[in-house]
This record gives structure tokens, C-alpha cells and sequence, in this order.
């Protein structure tokens, strides 16, 4: 498929520690379409974020081991690619929006600076033209008076100023994709919209393939197509916004999507998840869910279920997934 | 804020002192240490009979400059022809001596100003911490001969000096994670319960420092030997006594360079090293134990050297969901084999 | 790229700095010593050099040594005969009242004439006591000359000796002791009460001494007091100071020997104007060296007429550390050493051709000192056994001389007799003073036969008990002395007495003497002629609140020291000195233990013909006087020293 | 902000001084009523009024003569026209001379120190940092655990020893003339360096292990830091991150460390100035010592502490050039 922007298949990544191994990330699969949003939702410490170093190569070995079977972007396999190669694929191809604004930009060096920094690394830009651009850039993510603000430390800007910094930075060299890890967590709600206005329009605008990383089914909901649940290191479901949200098969999503609180719907109780995600190094048996699931069974405890195909484009992992007719 | 978290971990992280001993015997490093220490203080405690001769006596013998044989272990000295394992021997007492019971003292003042200046804080804490500011930029080692020059240069006086000198790393450590305590959940709840503060700062904030000022001590007492040694070596320790220091400067003084006796310099060096070192590691080792991430970090690197494909492959090939069908295969929880690997 | 530029910047300037430091790496052949010429090179060991060179001044280390090369005294003394030799002044005699010699035919003092003829009487003004004294005269050397070219007269001899007595204009101790004998009197407020200096321009006609006008620049007339002694300081220890160069400075607000100088004071320091062999090169010396060349101007001369001392330029090095000075010498960084050296330190020299090592005879000698004087709130029990003669003796008995030099001081040192004056001065030494050579076994029976009297009962560690106590005592010494007092301690642990070592400089109160807080300490003693007159009427007949550690005052001895001291015929006084020893020796207020030799070491490659000369290193006048500047072949290049240029006796260098 | 930040900093600086230099004034006095009593005994034959007379002469060397307050406020006057006092040594030389005259030879000492340690323990510690876990890193901490527990003067005896006595590489002594015969030539500065080179390397020694320890702790707890992942997925080469983003802040607490050794250096070369005979200021010091010399003895504390308050001032300065958080939050 040509139209396939990113393509990954089996995705493996383990720390071993003393004591026993880490497993992060057991088997992940991804395909992301040109210009589509795919989110990949689920509770803290599930592995999302591991997924998202590990696709960019970003994790190192040490303390981490992954092994992959197809890793590629826009038609070029980055599987067996060089470090140094994949310098040239970070920024400009693909690049990453962080968490936390705060401690993603480097504290001692000014905000329009470290944008540059990614000018003259791809484009080969002279200094003044490099700013020029940044400037460009800042104020394409509606950073206001962005001359001046280039010049300022991250720590003089507000938070929702220095998410958007991120996002210009990630955005420097129109990548074709873009990862976007929790980009709103950290922000007060008011202007969580806001930075997800902008994030959501220069997605759209410039027809750039994105991957977003969060817990917040609502930000998923406002911008992705696609939406993958992760559970513990696996999928456990897949499917278009829409359909997932409305009619959720696997329990999990069921219950994140519970517990979310929504003025509109006063039938349904406010449910939460009992009990956290297991310990990645002492993951419990069968279905990694099931000590935590309201449907589970004895099969549940003992084996671990397969991904299924239910339609085109919606899979599950579940042994008792909850019947599609029913409506939340 | 991890920090913190660290500081507030090492505050928790409980036990007697029977079972910190016992971590620190489970250490290969920390074994040594102790070992180390062990023999120091054997060796101090029975010195008189332990040493082959009077190390004080300079009179009896002809045998000046001797090389180390098997009359002199270590040879004898050049101005006086004592025997400088005797005094090797000898010297541990006066080490141990006052690195410990320096070590002690600090540890009891530092963590009383650092507990004042932390709980009580207020002007108190102001005071406290201009004093620490003040103390760190006099050069200390001049302020310490200054003040042996003034008040003599008996053991007391050097151990008296040490402590009012010494206090301000400890002080300012405790000070921190009091800070912490104090803001920690329970000392606010048992605040809110109408605890009193005398009663807080010794049912809750000491002993959650305990481990601190025991670690600190122990690197402490590490460290004040090392200026002990110094401050001999200049001739400024108590002249009376036999120390390794002294026995340096003796050497130095007496000539040990120019007619070449290298085990004059060598021994009380090698001594001052070991006794050191032994504190320290087992310092070092306390820090280990009582803040497994560092040693966590360390480890990783060291399992890694280790590390087969072999296993990783197991490992990997049980994430598949084939494998998973049968749940007796599973690897989960047993140890990876680099833990056997490393003996090799 | 000026980016690249500035990174290639760094790196060279990196590169420069560790090539520099590198540089320092290789082994560098520069000259051990850079001045090749006629310059000898002396290694001094002390803690720092003087920057003023005014000798009032210059109390410690090397700094009397300077003072003593670029100033002259009026003589010097001879030691071996008690004579004094012409310096500045090239003759002395007592006078009668006539202002007649009063001189043998042979031309030396007449002591019969001098008790009959020499004394007369005034009153002190400051006491109102009669007094005796004695008028001296002195003739300068006409042809001394101070550096600057003016020459050194009668009024320079008075006017150094005037501003000693005066507290007013120089403020010094040391010059108080040594003029105390001249009757100059001064009062606190600087009023001359009585004048005793007299020259042609100070009054010496009122006084009716007659001086010949050719000679009015030569003459001067002095009042002592009637001790022979009297002059002996005045003569040999008052360096004379130039009149025209001091005088238009020191004020009552700016004295002559100032702590706080100002710039003209300063300068007069550092550029000093003096009559001796040498002088100071003030631009070529610093803080870690000073540069004397020899003074053209010297009125002394060798007999053939050349210069008497041969060396032109001294260079005196500083270190701070003994061995770091030997490693110098060995390096041939400097050509002597002044320092005496342990004995353990001449195996290091065995076998080393280039290097002369002297072994002088010792003059002063190391006593065991007794606090027999404590003040009233020190005096105890304990204490008061050392008042006891007896305990005393039985001390002194239970040390063995004989091991102690043997095993302490490594055969360099000779044992001393009890009476302290130096055997060699045969003379006058009594060898009944040597009353603690006998058996060893004797004597240890003899001393505890003498405590079992004083405290007969010991504890089961055979210590001696006095009221249930354990007879101790303390004994203050250098940390360098722990072999010497290690070995006192087991001798005396043999009559049952404990000795506990207390360090000097350990702490505040052990720094001085006078508290006397130590029963015992261990202490140099000089006892020469030169000084008889003044230490041992320190040490048995004067008694004040600056009595020194160990002073012992005997009524009966007191009288003989001052019959000794006041008799005015020199035969007279040696007899009486000779009949004192016994009597001061067997107080055993001071156990002499032995006396050290000098060990020092020179180099041999440049310089040759070094003498070994008693109680002094290497670097002294005699040596400085005798020795060549060799030439490449190792032999003298100019004639042989002639040996009557070379005064004092020649001890044989030890054979090792 | 920024500047009521530094007048803040330069204030507290000026207060920390007035109460090092008010101590540094009264801890001579500790339980010294009489300076003549206590550091000029009488000697030999000395009669009671010549003893007055030193006493009365000592007292005013001393400062004595007049009453503690006087004293001080003495004190101060002289220390507003930068004078020290006088050194008691004979000559009456000024103490700011005497320290003029030999700082520069320690800072020979402590600058290439510095330097040495500085450099290479940079160079050592990001490489241990890059190879954690590899053996440069288990070398570097077993050498910091090792030095931590060699005196720097046992080091210093033994390559005195060994490189200077066995092999005869370099002076195991520094040579005295070479301060006296010191010409800014070339040939002069070489002997410097030689003469130079073992008490640099003694000291240099454990700075070099120190450096390279924090260096590596600095560095790894920066790699750990998010925006070096960022710098990473911007796609920066290796070398860009390490030197612009890692090291950059890596630099931070080391410069603190820079800032507090500095003034360690100049006093901490006490004991090998010693060990090498080297005529730096650390020798002055145990002169004065050795010779009560207390004025000498003050003032070079009271250089010292100027300098270490004045470096600690310096350091918190550059800091805010360095780090553009500090002026926001009080860092201490």
C-alpha cells in the first residue's frame, strides 16, 4: 500500500533487570495511512511511550533490548537502518512532540535557538536564515511576537507558550509524521484546547501523518481516526474512532471509556478500573487483563487471547469482548 | 523532586542497625570493608602485643636505616632505628582513635544543627545556615593550624577543631531531609494530632535520619583520618604519641628520601590507604544499600556485559501470543541467567 | 568558517599549554649554580631571610651571621686564649688615674698594677651606691673605613655606644646587656645622668684624659665597672654603627631599631652601611637569597697585602628544610652548607669524593635542668624532692654518659664534665668537676642507696613512692630530643623514678620556660670564659621575676662567684674559677649529658682548602679567609693560604 | 531581576567578609591576655627592667598597647587602605608584600593544577559517562575510591621518591634559585616547569579523579534528562547533543565544584609546598606559624577567605550567565 505513511510490525522491546526482565512492549503492530491521526490510548505505564521511543529509535541498549520485524516510513524500511542514518530521518521525517514542556526544552538555551538547531541540521540553513524560519515557525503555532519570544529562556515562557515552542519544533521541517507523546498532559485544561487547536490544524494543514500518545480519550476523540488500546505491552484493541467509542468490544476499553465523566450521559454511573496495570515485571498470567476484568473467566487466567479480526480495520483481544449491538 | 523521593526513600528505608550490618556483610564490598575495619581495630586494641618491639623505644637498638628482613618486617627508621611495623601497629590507635571519635562527635552536632536548623527553621535555621556559609570560605586547614598554634596540640584539641569544622557538610544534608520529613505525610498528621514538637522531632524526624548521619559518619570518620594524617604530617599533631602521620613526617624529616628507605614512607602511606579505604567502602556501600537505584543503574550495566541472546530470545519468543497458549513455559519471574554468568 | 577558527584556536592554545608543561617534562641541563665566577654559594637552613640588615635587629638565624660580615666590632675574642684580637680597634689598655697604661713591659695587662692603680670610686646617680670601676682605652685602626667611603671614628664609637645605654632613641634588650657594664647611665626619660664614653669631642679633657689631636679620631676613653668581664661584650659583641648614617634619623618617635619603620628608616635598613669584609649587593638579594660582596674598603688585609677573605661574592640560599639543603648540596646547587647535620646523615656522604664533611668539637653542651626554683604556686611535694641535693645527685648518677653517647648521640658527641667549662680550655678545668665518671653499677647502687633515704618504699611496678604517690616527673623537650629523653626514661626507671615526657610547643604554656610547669627540661649550655661573668651570676647569685628555669642560688657559692667576679686579676679569677667547678658540680643543678659535635658538609669541586674549625660549621670566618677558587684541574689557582692568616686552632677533620 | 539578583549576591558577600574578617580579628585573642607573656619569654640574664621594656615593646607589636575595641577599629582602618598589618619578622616586612611576593609561585602551582585536572577530568569523565559500565567507567570508580583514600602528600612523598630520587626525572626538591634567578626567559620558565611538574602532578592527581567523578555523575544524570531526548529526536548528531545540550549542563554543578577548589587550592597546597620545599604561600603560612607570627599568620587567612568568598562570588555570577534559571528562584 502506498498510502501506508508508517508500517510496524511486531514490535518487541525488553529491559532486563536484576531480578527478572522488563517486557514493554510485546508485540506491537501499527499502520498509519498518510495524513491520518492514530491514537494509541491506555493507562499510564502500559508501554505507550516506550512505543513511541522505540519507533523513533530513540531507546538505547542498554537498559533497553527491542527487536522488530518491519519498522517503515513512506515506503523506506528504517528496520535494519543505521544510528547515524537515522539522524537524518529524526526532525525532518519524523519527529516527536513531548510531555512535559518544562523538561523537554533545554533549560539553558533559548527556545528559538534549539528550533534552529533543526534547521541547520536538515536544510543546511546559514544562521540568519535558520532563524528566519523559526520565527516562521513560532508564529505559525500562534506563539505571539515570536521574535522576540525565540529569544527568551523556556523558563520565561508560560506552559502552554513552551508546548507550542514543542510543537513548532517538531514541526520545523513539515515531517512526515509527527509523534506526539501525552502533548497536553501537562497543561491546565483551558489551554489543553488550545494547544490541541493548534497541534490538531498544523496536522491538518500540512497533511502530516500523526501518532498520538495519551490517556485522554476526549483529546482522541476531538483528533484521531484511528484509535489502538494498549494494555500492559499489547494491543488489545483497534478500531476507528468512531465505532470504538461507541461500541467498544474488549472490557478495558470499556472501562476507560466509563470512566469518563460526560455531562451528556446520566444513565451510566461514573465506573473506574479497579486496581493498576500489573507490574511489567510480574504480569499475571493468560490475559494480562483478567485480574481486573469484570467478564473474566477461567480461560482469562489461563491463556492469552489472539488478536481477532471482528470487521475491516477492528480487532480485539479478548475472550468474552463485549457483544457490538450494545450502545454506552 | 525525585530527589527528594530519594532522600524520603533512604529516610524509610528502616531496619535496625543488626540488619544494616548484616546487608553490609551480604555485600562482597561491603564484606571487605568490614573485614578491613575489623582487622584495624584488632590490630589497634592489641598492639602491645602485636608489635615486635617498643615502638617508643629509640634507645636499645644499633640498628638504624635497616631494610625490611625478617627481624624488622619493615625495616627500622634511619634517625632512630625504631621498628616501623611496631610503630605501624601503634599508629592504628591514634587513627582509628580520632577518625572515630571525630566521626561521632560530628555526627551527634551535625545532625542536631541540621535537625534545629531544619524543624525549628525560622531564625534559627538563618543562623545556623550563616554560620555554615562563613565556615566554608575560611580556608580550613590554615584555621586549623592557627588554632592548634592557639590552644596546643593535644588530641582534644585536634578532635575539638575537627568537630567544630567538620559539622557543616553533615548539618546541611540533614537540614534538607528534615525539610522533607517535615512536609512528608505523617509528621503533618501526627501534627495535626496535637503531637508536640519535642515529641515529632524524636519519634519521627530523628529516627528517619538515622541512616543518613550513619552513612555520613562512616565516610566522615574516612575523611578525618585522611586530615589527621595531614595535619601530623606538618608536624602539627600531638607530639607525644606515635601516628602515621607523624611517621611520614618523620620520614620526610629524617631524611627517608635522600638514603632511599622506601619502606619508611611506604608503611604508615599504605596504613593511612587502608584504613581509608575501609571506611569508605563501606560508606560507599551504605549509600548502595540504603539507595538501591544507584546501585540499580550501576547493575543494569554489569547484567548487560552478561547478557546471552540465547535468553533474549526466550524472552522475546514467550511475548508472542502462540506462546502464551501454554502457561507453564512462561519465563515470567525467574531470574535471567546473567546472575549465573557472572561468576565466570 | 570563523566557527572552525575558533575551535582551532583552542585547540592550539590546548596544545601550546601541554607543550609548555611538557616542555618542563624533559630533563633541563641548566648551570647548578649560575654564577661561575669567584661567588661561593651557601645553603642556610631556617624559616625565612631578613629584609633589614640593621644588626639591632637581627636577632636569630643567619641574620647575626649577616651582621657580623658587614659590621665590625672594636675585637674579637680568641676562645683558646681569652685575647682579644684588633678588629676596628687595633689596641686596648686599662688606665690609671693618670691615664697611664697599666701594662707589663711585655705590653700586656699588668693585673697587680691594675687592683692597686686602676680602680677608682664615683657615685651611681641612679641608686646612690658607690661604686668601682676601671677607665679603658682604645685606639682605632686609622685606616677603617665605613662602605661608604667615610672613615670610622672615635665619635661612631660613641655614638653606638651612647644610643645602647639610651632607651629613649634604641629600644633594646640585647644591647642593654651587653653595655651593662659601662657606666653610661641614662635616665627612663633620656636624660644622660652619667656620662662614661669620652672622646676628643665628648668631653674627655673634662675628664683629664689627654688626647693627642693627630689621634682625636682614634681615642676614646670608656668607665666599666670593676669585673674584668666588663669589657668582654663591649669589645666583642656591640657591632659599631655609623654616626653620620643614623643619626639624622633616629628620633625619640623614630628609634633605631623600629618594628614599624618608616621609608627612610626602611631604606637605611636595606641598604646598610657597615666597616666589615663585607657588603650587602641590596639589588641582587631578596627573599630567598642574600648577596654579600666582598668590601674593597676593609682596612684588614692578608700579610702579603691582599684581601683576607678570599671569596668575593656569597651567595646565602635559603631552605626551609634540612634535607632539602643536602639534596642541594649533593645536586651542587650551592657549594656549603651552614647547618649542623644528625651524624646519622654522614653515612650518606661515604664515599663521595666531591663532598668535605667537617666533624667539629662541639662548644655548648645539652644538660639535663632541674627546676629547682619554682615559683611559690608550682612548688608541691614532688617538686621539692628535686630541691633535695641528694635526690639530684642520685639523677645524675643513674645517667650513663658513656651509653648515652654510644647510643643516642651516635658517637658524635664527647661526654662533658660537670662543671661545664669545655675541657679543652685546660687550663682552667678542674678535673675534680668530673665527678659522675665511674661504674655504672656503682653509681646506680649509690643512687638508690641515696633515695632509699628520701622515699624508701615502691609500688610493684618498682617505682618509687613518696605519700602513697608515685615518684614522676615531667620533662619538657623538642620532639626531636624523644631519643635523648627515651633514654633518660629507662636509666631513671632503674632508681625507681618515673619520667613522663611533655612536648615542647605541644601546647601554649610548654613554648616558654618560666611558668615552670616541667620539673625537668633539657637545655644547651655555653659556659666559656667569655661569658663566666654573666651566666653564673645568672645562675647562682641573681634571683628576680625573670629567673630563669633552673636557678639555683647557694648562698656560699654565691659569695665565690662574686669574689670570682669582681677580682681584677685575671690569674686570680682563673684560680677561683678552677676551685668553683667542684662546687658547681656537685649541686648537680644541671647534669650535663654530652656535648654534640658539628657535623656540616661543603662541596669540593669548586672550592678547596677547607678548615674544620671547633663549635662552628662549614661557613665561618676562618674558612672564608683559607679557601680557593679552584680551576678546572682541582688545584688551588692562587698561592696556599699562609697559615698565620688563619687564626684559632685546626681540628683534624674525623676520618670516617 | 537579574541585577537586583547580583547586588543581592554581592551584598551577602560583603556581609559574609565583615564577619570572616571580625572573626579572623578575634581568634588571635583567644585566651591571649599578654602577647609579651606569651610569646617572648625572657631569656637568659635578662633583669626585670629590660623585660618591661620588651613587654611593653612586644605589647605594641602586637597591637596590644591599647584596648580591644581600639584594636579593631585599627584594624579595620587598615584594612580599608588594603593593609594587612605588619609581619613580625625581623625588617617589619607588610604583609600584603610578603603575600605579593609569594602568591605568585602558588598560583603557578594551583592554576596549571586547575587546569591539568580540569581538562582531563573532563576528557575522563564524559568518556567514562559514554562508556558507562564499560571498563573505563569501573576504572575511573575504583581511582576515585582509591585517591579519595591516598593523602595527596603520600602521593607527592612517593613520587618525590620514585621520580625524582630513583629515576632523577625531575627535581625531587624544588631548587631555591629558581625563584631568585627568575628572568622571564625561556630557559627560566623551563626550570620552572620542571621544578614544577612533580608537585602538579601530586596534586593534580586526586583533582583530575575528582573532576572525572563529577564530570561522569553530572553528564549521566544530564543524558537521563528529557530535553537530551529531544535533542535526539531533533535529529542532532551525537557530538551536537553531547557538547550543546549534555555538557552545556553538565557544566553546572561542576562549575559550583569549580568555584569552592579554586579556593581550596591556594590553601590546600599547604602540605605539598611543604613535601617539595616549593616557596608558594603555603609555606609562608607554615613559617608564620612556626614563628608565632600571627599578623603574617591572620592576613594570609584573611587573603585566603577574601579569595574563597570572592571565587564563591564569582561562580554564583557566572551561573547566571551560565544557567538563566537561577535569577528566578533563590537556587540556595
Amino acid at each position: 500500500m502506498i498510502d501506508t505513511m508508517l508500517e510496524v510490525r511486531n514490535l518487541k522491546v525488553a529491559f532486563p533487570a536484576p531480578g527478572g526482565v522488563i517486557r514493554a512492549v510485546e508485540g506491537f503492530d501499527l499502520d498509519t495511512a498518510k495524513g491520518e491521526c492514530v491514537a494509541l490510548v491506555g493507562e499510564s505505564g502500559c508501554g505507550k511511550s516506550v512505543t513511541a521511543l522505540s519507533i523513533m529509535k530513540l531507546l538505547r541498549t542498554p537498559p533497553s533490548v527491542s527487536r522488530v520485524d518491519k519498522l517503515q516510513l513512506d515506503g523506506r524500511d528504517l528496520t535494519h537502518v543505521t544510528e547515524r542514518d537515522m539522524e537524518h530521518i529524526r526532525g525532518k521525517d519524523m519527529a516527536m512532540i513531548f510531555q512535559d514542556a518544562m523538561t523537554a526544552l533545554n533549560p539553558v538555551m533559548t527556545v528559538g535557538k534549539q528550533i534552529d538547531e533543526i534547521y541547520r541540521r536538515h536544510t543546511h540553513l546559514g544562521k540568519k536564515e535558520a532563524r528566519r524560519r523559526t520565527v516562521r515557525a513560532l508564529d505559525l503555532v500562534g506563539v505571539p511576537e515570536p521574535a522576540s519570544r525565540a529569544n527568551s529562556f523556556p523558563h520565561e515562557l508560560s506552559g502552554g507558550m513552551r508546548q507550542r515552542v514543542l510543537i513548532a519544533l517538531a514541526f520545523a521541517c513539515m515531517p512526515k509524521l509527527i509523534i506526539a507523546d501525552e502533548p497536553t498532559t501537562s497543561l491546565d485544561v483551558t489551554i489543553q484546547a488550545q494547544v490541541l487547536d493548534v497541534l490538531q490544524s498544523m496536522q491538518r494543514d500540512h497533511d502530516v501523518s500523526a501518532l498520538l500518545i495519551t490517556h485522554d480519550l476526549s483529546v482522541v476523540s476531538n483528533m484521531a481516526d484511528t484509535v489502538y488500546v494498549m494494555y500492559s505491552g499489547k494491543i488489545v484493541e483497534r478500531g476507528a474512532v468512531r465505532e470504538l467509542f461507541t461500541k467498544p468490544a474488549h472490557p478495558y476499553t470499556h472501562g476507560l471509556l466509563a470512566s469518563v465523566p460526560r455531562l451528556s450521559d446520566e444513565k451510566q454511573a461514573f465506573v473506574q478500573i479497579p486496581d493498576t496495570v500489573p507490574h511489567p515485571m510480574r504480569k499475571p498470567s493468560g490475559c494480562y487483563f483478567h485480574p481486573r476484568c469484570f467478564r473474566s473467566s477461567d480461560r482469562c487466567s489461563q491463556r492469552m487471547p489472539r488478536l481477532e479480526t471482528l470487521s475491516s480495520g477492528r480487532q480485539v483481544r479478548c475472550w468474552h469482548p463485549l457483544r457490538q449491538e450494545r450502545e454506552i | 523532586m525525585s530527589r527528594q523521593n530519594v532522600i524520603l526513600q533512604i529516610a524509610r528505608r528502616g531496619g535496625s542497625l543488626f540488619s544494616l550490618g548484616k546487608k553490609l556483610w551480604q555485600h562482597p564490598k561491603g564484606r571487605v570493608g568490614l573485614i578491613l575495619v575489623g582487622l584495624l581495630v584488632l590490630v589497634a586494641v592489641l598492639a602491645p602485643v602485636l608489635a615486635p618491639y617498643d615502638p617508643y623505644d629509640v634507645t636499645q637498638r644499633a640498628e638504624k636505616g635497616l631494610r625490611p628482613s625478617l627481624q624488622h618486617p619493615l625495616g627500622t627508621s634511619i634517625t632512630t632505628g625504631q621498628d616501623i611495623l611496631s610503630m605501624l601497629i601503634y599508629g592504628s590507635r591514634v587513627s582509628l582513635m580520632i577518625g572515630v571519635s571525630t566521626g561521632i562527635a560530628i555526627a551527634f552536632l551535625g545532625a542536631l544543627m541540621g535537625v534545629m536548623a531544619g524543624y525549628v527553621g525560622g531564625v534559627v535555621d538563618n543562623l545556623i545556615m550563616r554560620v555554615v556559609d562563613v565556615l566554608l570560605v575560611i580556608p580550613t586547614l590554615p584555621l586549623i593550624i592557627v588554632l592548634t598554634n592557639l590552644l596546643g596540640r593535644s588530641y582534644f584539641v585536634i578532635v575539638l577543631v575537627f568537630v567544630a569544622f567538620g559539622w557543616t557538610g553533615l548539618a546541611r544534608v540533614i537540614r534538607s531531609l528534615v525539610l522533607v520529613l517535615k512536609n512528608s505525610n505523617y509528621v503533618k498528621a501526627a501534627e495535626l494530632a496535637g503531637a508536640s514538637r519535642w515529641y515529632i522531632m524524636t519519634k519521627h524526624i530523628l529516627p528517619g535520619t538515622s541512616h543518613l548521619i550513619i552513612m555520613n559518619t562512616t565516610l566522615t570518620c574516612a575523611g578525618i583520618m585522611v586530615a589527621e594524617a595531614g595535619l601530623s604530617f606538618l608536624g602539627l599533631g600531638d607530639p607525644t604519641a606515635i601516628s602515621w602521620g607523624k611517621m611520614l613526617a618523620e620520614a620526610q624529616g629524617g631524611g627517608a628520601l635522600l638514603f632511599g628507605a622506601w619502606w619508611w614512607i611506604l608503611a604508615p602511606g599504605v596504613g593511612i590507604f587502608l584504613a581509608v579505604f575501609s571506611f569508605m567502602r563501606i560508606g560507599i556501600v551504605m549509600e548502595e544499600v540504603f539507595n538501591p537505584r544507584m546501585k540499580a543503574s550501576s547493575s543494569i550495566y554489569k547484567l548487560f556485559k552478561h547478557l546471552n541472546n540465547d535468553y533474549l530470545d526466550e524472552v522475546f519468543q514467550s511475548m508472542e501470543d502462540e506462546a502464551n497458549a501454554e502457561p507453564a513455559e512462561q519465563p515470567n519471574g525467574s531470574n535471567p541467567p546473567m546472575a549465573e554468568g557472572a561468576h565466570d | 568558517m570563523p566557527k572552525h577558527r575558533k575551535h582551532l584556536a583552542v585547540c592550539l592554545l590546548l596544545m601550546a599549554c601541554t607543550a609548555m608543561l611538557l616542555s618542563g617534562c624533559q630533563r633541563i641541563e641548566y648551570p647548578r649554580r649560575t654564577d661561575q665566577m669567584n661567588t661561593l654559594y651557601v645553603g642556610v637552613v631556617q624559616s625565612s631571610f631578613p629584609s633589614a640588615f640593621m644588626p639591632w635587629l637581627s636577632r636569630d638565624g643567619i641574620a647575626p651571621t649577616v651582621a657580623s660580615m658587614l659590621y665590625s666590632t672594636l675585637f674579637s675574642y680568641d676562645d683558646e686564649t681569652g685575647e682579644f684580637l684588633p678588629n676596628l680597634a687595633r689596641q686596648w689598655y686599662y688606665v690609671d688615674a693618670q691615664g697611664a697604661p697599666i701594662v707589663t713591659a711585655s705590653g700586656s695587662i699588668d693585673y697587680d698594677r691594675l687592683e692597686t692603680h686602676g680602680v677608682k670610686t664615683l657615685q651611681n646617680p641612679q641608686n646612690g651606691r658607690t661604686e668601682q670601676y676601671l677607665t679603658v682605652r682604645i685606639e682605632l685602626d686609622p685606616d677603617a673605613r665605613w662602605s661608604d667611603g667615610q672613615p670610622v671614628t672615635a665619635d661612631d664609637v660613641y655614638y653606638t655606644l651612647d644610643i645602647a645605654r639610651n632607651n629613649c632613641l634604641a629600644n633594646h634588650a640585647g644591647a642593654l646587656a651587653w653595655t651593662a657594664d659601662l657606666l653610661h647611665l641614662y635616665s627612663n626619660s633620656g636624660q644622660l645622668q652619667l656620662p662614661g664614653i669620652f672622646t676628643y669631642s665628648h668631653g674627655a679633657a673634662e675628664q683629664g684624659y689627654v688626647i693627642d689631636e693627630a689621634e682625636q679620631d682614634q681615642v676614646i676613653y670608656l668607665h666599666v665597672r670593676g669585673v674584668l668581664g666588663a669589657v668582654t661584650s663591649l669589645f666583642t659583641t656591640v657591632l659599631i654603627l655609623p654616626q653620620h648614617v643614623w643619626e639624622p634619623v633616629v628620633s625619640r618617635e623614630c628609634q633605631l631599631n623600629n618594628r614599624d619603620p618608616d621609608a627612610r628608616m626602611q631604606y637605611l635598613y636595606q641598604h646598610p652601611v657597615g666597616s666589615g669584609p663585607y657588603v650587602l649587593d641590596t639589588a641582587a638579594s631578596g627573599p630567598s637569597q642574600i648577596v654579600l660582596q666582598r668590601n674593597e674598603l676593609y682596612h684588614q688585609t692578608a700579610d702579603d697585602g691582599s684581601p683576607l677573605y678570599t671569596v668575593e661574592t656569597i651567595r646565602l640560599i635559603l631552605y626551609q628544610e634540612l634535607n632539602v639543603a643536602i639534596y642541594a648540596v649533593m645536586q651542587g646547587h650551592i657549594d656549603m652548607l651552614d647547618a649542623s647535620l644528625s651524624p646519622n646523615y654522614v653515612r650518606l656522604f661515604e664515599g663521595r669524593d666531591d663532598l668535605f664533611v667537617s666533624v667539629a668539637e662541639g662548644i655548648f653542651t645539652q644538660a639535663l635542668v632541674f627546676n629547682v626554683n619554682p615559683v611559690a604556686s608550682e612548688q608541691s611535694r614532688m617538686r621539692n624532692l628535686l630541691v633535695d641535693k641528694q635526690v639530684r645527685q642520685a639523677i645524675a648518677l643513674a645517667i650513663d654518659s658513656d651509653m648515652l653517647i654510644r647510643l643516642v648521640a651516635n658517637g658524635a658527641a664527647a661526654p662533658m664534665s660537670a662543671g661545664l667549662i669545655r675541657e679543652r680550655l685546660s687550663d682552667f678545668h678542674n678535673p675534680n668537676a668530673d665527678i659522675l665518671n665511674g661504674e655504672q653499677e656503682e653509681q646506680l647502687q649509690q643512687a638508690n642507696v641515696l633515695l632509699d633515704e628520701v622515699a624508701p618504699e615502691r609500688d610493684e611496678q618498682g617505682y618509687r613512692l613518696l605519700d602513697g604517690q608515685r615518684v614522676s616527673f615531667s620533662i619538657l623537650g623538642h620532639p626531636g630530643e624523644i631519643e635523648l629523653i627515651s633514654f633518660l626514661e629507662i636509666q631513671l626507671q632503674k632508681i625507681g623514678i618515673e619520667i613522663r615526657y611533655q612536648a615542647k610547643g605541644s601546647s601554649p604554656e610548654t613554648t616558654y620556660l618560666w611558668t615552670s610547669r616541667f620539673d625537668m627540661t633539657l637545655q644547651g649550655v655555653i659556659f666559656s670564659l667569655a661569658n663566666v661573668d654573666i651566666m653564673l651570676n645568672a645562675h647562682f647569685v641573681a634571683m628576680g621575676r625573670t629567673s630563669n628555669y633552673g636557678r639555683l642560688v647557694e648562698p656560699e657559692l654565691a659569695a665565690g662567684i662574686e669574689e670570682m667576679r669582681s677580682t681584677l686579676n685575671l690569674h686570680r679569677k682563673y684560680e677561683l674559677l678552677y676551685d668553683l667547678q667542684p662546687v658547681i658540680a656537685s649541686l648537680y643543678y644541671k647534669v650535663p649529658l654530652y656535648s654534640p659535635e658539628i657535623v656540616s658538609v661543603a662541596r669540593t669541586d669548586r672550592y678547596g682548602g677547607y678548615q674544620v674549625v671547633p663549635g662552628a660549621s662549614v661557613f665561618n670566618t676562618t674558612n672564608l679567609q683559607a679557601i680557593q677558587l679552584l680551576d678546572g684541574s682541582g688545584e688551588a689557582s692562587a698561592s696556599s693560604p699562609s697559615a698565620d692568616r688563619v687564626r684559632g686552632t685546626v681540628a683534624v677533620a674525623r676520618e670516617e | 531581576m537579574k541585577r537586583s539578583y547580583v547586588i543581592k549576591r554581592i551584598l551577602y558577600a560583603l556581609f559574609i567578609f565583615f564577619i570572616v574578617l571580625t572573626l579572623n580579628f578575634f581568634i588571635p585573642r583567644i585566651g591571649v591576655r599578654d602577647p609579651a607573656e606569651r610569646y617572648y619569654p625572657p631569656q637568659g640574664a635578662m633583669s626585670e627592667i629590660e623585660y618591661d621594656i620588651i613587654k611593653q615593646f612586644t605589647r605594641a607589636q602586637y597591637g596590644f598597647d591599647v584596648s580591644t575595641f581600639q584594636q579593631y577599629i585599627r584594624y579595620l582602618r587598615g584594612l580599608t587602605r588594603f593593609d594587612l598589618g605588619t609581619s613580625l619578622r625581623p625588617g617589619s616586612p607588610k604583609v600584603t608584600e610578603l603575600i605579593g611576593q609569594r602568591l605568585p609561585w602558588t598560583l603557578v602551582l594551583s592554576v596549571s593544577t586547575l587546569l591539568i585536572s580540569l581538562v582531563t577530568g573532563l576528557l575522563f569523565g564524559t568518556l567514562a559517562a559514554w562508556k558507562r559500565g564499560r571498563w573505563q567507567d569501573t576504572t575511573l570508580l575504583n581511582a576515585s575510591t582509591i585517591s579519595v583514600a591516598l593523602p595527596a602528600f603520600f602521593i607527592a612523598l612517593m613520587l618525590s621518591f620514585y621520580l625524582g630520587f630513583e629515576l632523577e626525572l625531575f627535581p625531587a626538591y624544588t631548587n631555591p634559585n629558581m625563584v631568585a634567578d627568575f628572568d622571564w626567559s625561556w630557559k627560566a620558565i623551563q626550570v620552572v616547569l620542571n621544578n614544577a611538574a612533580l608537585p602538579i602532578m601530586s596534586m593534580a592527581l586526586g583533582g583530575i579523579v575528582g573532576y572525572s567523578q563529577t564530570t561522569r555523575n553530572s553528564v549521566i544524570a544530564v543524558t537521563n534528562e528529557d530535553f537530551v531526548i529531544t535533542a535526539r529526536a531533533k535529529g542532532l548528531s551525537h557530538r551536537t547533543v553531547l557538547y550543546k545540550h549534555v555538557l552545556r549542563n553538565a557544566m553546572l554543578p561542576l562549575a559550583t565544584s569549580i568555584g569552592m577548589s579554586i579556593s581550596g587550592l591556594i590553601g590546600g597546597a599547604i602540605i605539598i609546598e611543604r613535601v617539595f620545599n616549593w616557596q608558594g604561600m603555603g609555606t609562608l603560612f607554615l613559617e608564620a606559624n612556626s614563628t608565632n607570627d600571627y599578623p603574617l599568620m591572620m592576613g594570609i587567612m584573611l587573603f585566603l577567605s577574601a579569595f574563597a568568598i570572592l571565587a564563591n562570588l564569582v561562580t554564583e555570577l557566572f551561573y547566571v550567565i551560565l544557567d538563566p534559571r537561577v535569577t528566578v528562584g533563590d537556587k540556595r
